[in-house]
């Protein structure tokens, strides 16, 4: 157990890698600060980025000289703009997002639930925290996906029975992509539908809290 | 009436009192009145309740609360998320002489925008099963969660746009746009800080965001980039 | 009595024109549909015109080749735009109009009682009407004037102690101004402040309903 | 998923059922969608529930109303002010086989926002001791009482444009922009007939109004002007 809580999984880039192939050309998504705002620089063309500070339409992020001072997404980092670009002001922009207008929402994640819930807004120890526009995005999305390290710092799993972390959003999660596995919120439970390459579906099992059902074409994550 | 162009942005905050709440535009320093809020701070008013997304780190708002300006701060950005890097409002917070309203971003400018469309509240399901609900009137519609959230106005309403004309009709430019075209239309007295000034007529009116009936006083400022701070705003 | 009833007081022109004279430059002020257009013609520059549909800075009417069939007021009639006009979607237009941004709001009345409720949209006789933009208009309003015939077709008062027709609001007037009288609604009552030519204040009070408080100095309209 | 460009309005409501709630933008006949109105009369579809600000006179909407198509309809102007100028609709709604529920046009406007905006219902002052608020829930707000309104999504949204690039954002031109903006976030299934469809990038980002997620079905539609009938659309 202590082995298989610091055990490596995929990187980063291939966890943004795995989580692009959930995006189809014409889908309207929405990128959350952290690790999600990787997934632009891995989507087909096609698909259609939203960023709540008030933009449809953004492309990959901006270097050098073309960085625009006007120019951000939600994570403040400095992005181009693809043809058909268009800007909007905020409470247009959250109308877009609480109005359900958006297809897939990939976020950072603190803790996930056996039933989908999200906590990713703030660590109780410190007291404070920030919501920004999470809570809006899952309860606007029509598709929650969690990109998350499978555990902790600490090698403690980060996927639980019930959240202990004040709560983003109730019962909001549709699958979770972490660095070990692939993990689909069902109404029967927790299935999972991949594992990373070099682990077992027992070893998942074992850093993560909730009993996972495994069906028999679980497979390896290819990318 | 059209708006009075002010020579500075100190002039343009003449009448600032303590304990006036005051919205503030932008998304970290982008579309944020840089210029305002630093004449804000050096016209030493206090026990300030401010509305914004989010705080800076050692700039924008938080310059208010190194001088302990800030009474309140009611935006979905409070702190960052990094604890090494420490605002002078987390610090003011956890000494108890400062106060959060944490609210989603979107349930802000939705507050706010009521506020200026005479909305007195509205039912949200942001926020169902989470603390923010905690306190607020719960109520299903068609089989599903709302809160009752109610407007949010301003005395004053600190915003950056990009021109204006004299009739105070304002464009803006990319994402610089966000919270200031609401939180133009919320507060008692808005005052906005611009590059330009052009004769009305020079701007598109089918591109105008936000009309010049929403903005009392303006002032022309040079732009202020902050460029390097951007890229690690939530940091 | 009867002759009172039919005796005629200013033109529709001088009830526009002195309607005018309430408005000064920098006012933002919606005209409602039928005589209150009439005021466009003469205002001075600088009052600033708001049109429900979308618009604020309109001039005068259009005509012949000027005329652009996507502009026009809110009483469908083809309007001239001014330097620095701007355009708006209605949930944006009803929004600067609830949210008290209009100073002044000049509308017609069918009738207006002496507390100042007003009834403009519907004849109940008919059992149908339209209301418009009129509830919005006098709920945002700062202050709203009626420009308004003092007496309707078969002569009656159409200024009552109450109003008998569905009201468009309560307690919404501040002013009334018809073909024979400029009339304030304060918290003690009607007073009486101009009569039109011609006219004495008691042969404007016996066409009026509600008791008029007359003031020393009740003057007669000039223009 | 970007739009869908059909060649006729006609093909463009393939899918349009009876029953449908259908939101119909336009101010009069200015930003109105005359071509998909007639499309959706030559579609026979019945019992409609039609939102839209105003019926026509003989024409516009008040063609579904010649044809019996229109069961009930929720707008702010349903008839004209003139009683000598009888609209089908009118002799419909008289002879008991339409009705109407009348709403001050900013509530309509704003009911439909939020519809489209995930907000469930608000509290606004609009119609307070008038029949607007009859059947409804009234409530205090520092001391003002307001009326609680509810959503009012559509099924399907026809809309007026003026131009559409092919990821279907929409420009539009004056005054006939009106509801079509709002109307395009509230449907099911939004169809813009648009004079003119260009390429991505051809519009100004700064001056799309509807952002092309909005946008379902475009069909390019020649200019319909109706000039005479405008100037009278109230009497």
């Amino acid at each position: 157990m202590t082995q298989l809580s610091s055990r490596p999984g995929i990187s980063r880039e291939l966890m943004a890698v795995r989580a692009a192939r959930e995006l189809r050309p014409g889908m309207y998504v929405n990128l959350g600060i952290g690790l999600p705002t990787l997934v632009s620089n891995f989507i087909e063309p096609g698909i259609i980025l939203q960023s709540e500070n008030g933009m449809l339409g953004y492309g990959p992020l901006a270097e050098g000289p073309e960085r625009d001072p006007d120019l951000i997404n939600a994570g403040g980092q400095y992005v181009t703009m693809l043809p058909g670009a268009c800007f909007f002001q905020s409470a247009d922009s959250f109308a877009m997002i609480r109005g359900g207008h958006i297809d897939v929402c990939i976020l950072g994640g603190l803790q996930v639930s056996e039933k989908g819930d999200l906590a990713n807004w703030i660590v109780p120890e410190r007291g404070i925290g920030s919501i920004g526009g999470a809570m809006d995005l899952v309860t606007g999305a029509k598709r929650v996906i969690v990109l998350m390290e499978h555990r902790d710092r600490q090698g403690r799993p980060k996927i639980l029975k019930e959240c202990t972390y004040p709560l983003t959003g109730r019962r909001v999660v549709s699958l979770v992509i972490t660095d070990l596995a692939v993990i689909d919120v069902t109404p029967d439970g927790m299935v999972l539908r991949e594992v990373a390459p070099g682990w077992t579906p027992e070893e998942v099992q074992a850093v993560t809290e909730p009993r996972l059902i495994v069906p028999p074409d679980c497979q390896e994550m290819n990318f | 009436m059209p708006p009075q162009i002010f020579p500075t942005a100190f002039d343009a905050l003449f009448d600032v009192f303590d304990g006036a709440v005051i919205l503030v535009g932008g998304f970290g320093h982008v579309g944020h009145p840089h210029n305002l809020v630093r004449a804000l701070r050096d016209r030493g008013v206090k026990n300030l309740t401010i509305v914004a997304n989010n705080i800076g780190l050692g700039d924008s708002l938080d310059l208010l609360a190194e001088t302990g300006q800030i009474k309140k701060f009611i935006g979905s950005f409070p702190v960052r998320a990094s604890r090494e890097r420490m605002t002078h409002f987390e610090r003011l917070y956890r000494e108890g002489l400062a106060e959060v309203e944490i609210t989603p971003q979107g349930t802000m400018v939705e507050r706010i925008r009521a506020a200026g469309a005479g909305i007195a509240a509205f039912y949200t399901p942001v926020g169902v099963g989470t603390i923010v609900e905690t306190g607020k009137e719960k109520r299903v519609f068609n089989g599903r969660e709302y809160i009752l959230e109610t407007a949010l106005p301003g005395d004053f309403a600190l915003i950056k746009a990009y021109k204006a004309d004299k009739l105070g009709n304002l464009t803006y430019r990319r994402t610089a746009r966000n919270f200031n075209p609401i939180m133009a239309t919320a507060a008692r007295v808005t005052i906005a800080e611009v590059e330009e000034v052009v004769e009305p007529g020079e701007l598109d009116p089918e591109a105008v965001v936000t009309p010049g009936i929403y903005v009392d006083r303006l002032v022309i400022c040079p732009r202020d980039y902050h460029d390097p701070a951007i890229f690690q705003t939530w940091d």
